[in-house]
């Protein structure tokens, strides 16, 4: 009994879609919803979905108290009805009516594609193809239009992705390095250039330590405005400079 | 040079093109011929390919004509593609992915309002399986991003352009449900 | 089935194969035909790209069969390469490229696997700005096409040789460098 339970309550896809099943079940006419009745029957599944500890979604409970407001909407006594147009407006279920048919439009789509899918009729293109001659023609190069760090950025992004699926975790490593020391060594390498240093060239060591240490070291000196960093346009190096 | 060689022509650089495609007028640039021959051209191709001794089509999304092998010989070529994908797109992913088809570009919002729940994962599903992709920012505040449909949607369900979509049920006739059933229920409302 | 259109199978075949082509052996075991037919089949469309309204030639290497684009066309081709570059590397080139020059030499499924989401696009677009380039195939099924950075690479970025990369080819420590530095990007920009 539970398990049948589950398994619909997890084919639900959301509040609308319950609301369709519900309204299919009964055989109800979408446009003359009988609100009372499937309030009733949506506010039991959503109970049954929170007594077997479903994580029921906050749409649901949303739903569930836009579906109560409706039905005390229409338990008022009915005020004077006007003329046929006012009518619509008036109806307290109108807009619910019109987001089911919006929901159910796609939902049949949904089931059409999954018909055509099930057809199993995929077609195939190609790979461009990669143009081999003798006297290859390169595009033309424009230097530094983007930076290692734009493409350090990119990787971050994409380890950063690559985690969402992993649980974080910190590891807090002994620096060797101290920054103040490295913020010396920084610094007296940016006040030697005239023209300013490119950001990467002040990661000469490769060691994990030493780049983090490098970094913090800069952005401690940009923020005791000791150096700035410098940035033309998007996709440009980044140069620092002493601050004058 | 006549038009056969510049059928030649055309045919060489939709290949060449593969899965980047080439609209009109860059094929018209290229071979300094107008975009109305270019069309001629198109046409006569693809009615070469309607042959059944043929083994591709060309595909047509936003502008762009790809070539492509055909769907019905799909069975074929699914040997072939070791990374073609086996799983079959969950309802979430359908309905997701029909929103996106139908009212491209799209929002995230603008999907989850139809939808009435969270998309995250649907969309991120859909997306990572290449089926749609970003296609610019809305002018509108926090600029979301909007989705749209991709080649691969196309040839993912077999269709040669995207006007290829089965028409939405926007009228859905109603008259089954009987007055009977209607009465029955508004008797149990008043209990 | 007929002959005519096994040999639109046969085409088909030859087409979404690509560049990695396709052994007549291969092509037997796929449509179940002897390889005596596919020979045939083989040399009629062999001899029907020869036709001068037709845009691609059948080569063979090694044993494999793939279509390519007609020389005499190269004209054009040309045009086309120089007419499909954009200015700027969007972030799925740069991040493409990235993984290019820190896995050198590596497939376009690798890729794939290290990126998430399907990379045609973003590959075709740095293979055509000359930043990265074929360097041979895997010696695994398929023999997949591998990729490593060019010359145009390191003048793009202002590097000297590719060592002056930073160290991301540490399997194991990248992904600390990372998520310390954004572990301490989160604390700075809370206070």
């Amino acid at each position: 009994m539970i398990e049948s339970y589950q398994v619909k309550i997890d084919g639900f896809e959301g509040p609308l879609d319950l609301l369709l099943h519900l309204i299919k079940q009964y055989e109800i006419d979408i446009y003359d919803i009988p609100v009372a009745l499937i309030t009733t029957q949506y506010l039991e599944y959503i109970e049954t979905m929170q007594k077997l500890d479903l994580n029921v979604a906050s749409e649901f409970l949303v739903m569930a108290a836009t579906l109560l407001a409706i039905k005390s909407e229409m338990l008022l006594p009915n005020q004077e009805i006007t003329d046929e147009d006012d009518y619509e407006e008036d109806d307290p279920r109108a807009e619910l009516v019109a987001r089911l048919i919006e929901y159910r439009k796609y939902k049949d789509a949904a089931e059409q594609l999954k018909e055509i899918e099930g057809e199993e009729k995929e077609s195939f293109t190609r790979s461009p193809e990669m143009i081999k001659e003798t006297e290859k023609i390169k595009p033309p190069i424009k230097e530094n239009t983007a930076s290692i760090y734009d493409m350090l950025e990119a990787m971050q992004a994409v380890f950063n992705r690559k985690k969402w699926s992993q649980p974080m975790t910190t590891t807090i490593e002994k620096i060797e390095i101290p920054i103040q020391q490295r913020m010396e060594e920084v610094l007296e390498i940016v006040e030697l250039s005239d023209n300013g240093v490119p950001f990467e060239t002040l990661f000469p060591y490769y060691s994990k330590s030493h780049i983090i240490v490098t970094f913090m070291a800069m952005l401690e000196l940009m923020k005791q405005k000791l150096i700035y960093c410098e940035q033309e346009r998007t996709f440009d190096q980044l140069i620092l400079h002493k601050w004058r | 040079m006549d038009l056969s060689q510049y059928k030649a022509v055309v045919e060489g650089l939709l290949f060449v093109s593969g899965s980047d495609g080439l609209t009109a007028k860059q094929m018209a640039v290229i071979t300094e011929l107008d975009e109305d021959t270019i069309e001629h051209i198109l046409n006569e191709l693809k009615y070469d390919y309607e042959n059944a001794s043929r083994g591709m089509q060309m595909l047509e999304s936003e502008k762009h004509y790809y070539l492509a092998s055909k769907p019905e010989h799909s069975d074929y070529f699914r040997k072939l593609r070791t990374n073609a994908h086996t799983s079959k797109l969950t309802q979430a992913s359908l309905e997701t992915l029909a929103i996106v088809a139908y009212n491209q570009p799209i929002t995230r919002t603008e999907i989850e309002e139809i939808r009435g729940v969270k998309s995250d994962r649907p969309i991120q599903t859909i997306l990572s399986r290449g089926l749609i992709e970003e296609v610019g920012r809305k002018n509108t505040i926090g600029r979301p991003m909007m989705f749209g449909t991709t080649l691969d949607f196309l040839t993912y369900f077999g269709l040669r352009s995207i006007d290829e979509l089965p028409p939405l049920n926007e009228q859905i006739d109603e008259d089954d449900v009987s007055e009977e059933a209607s009465l029955y229920f508004d008797k149990l409302t008043d209990e």
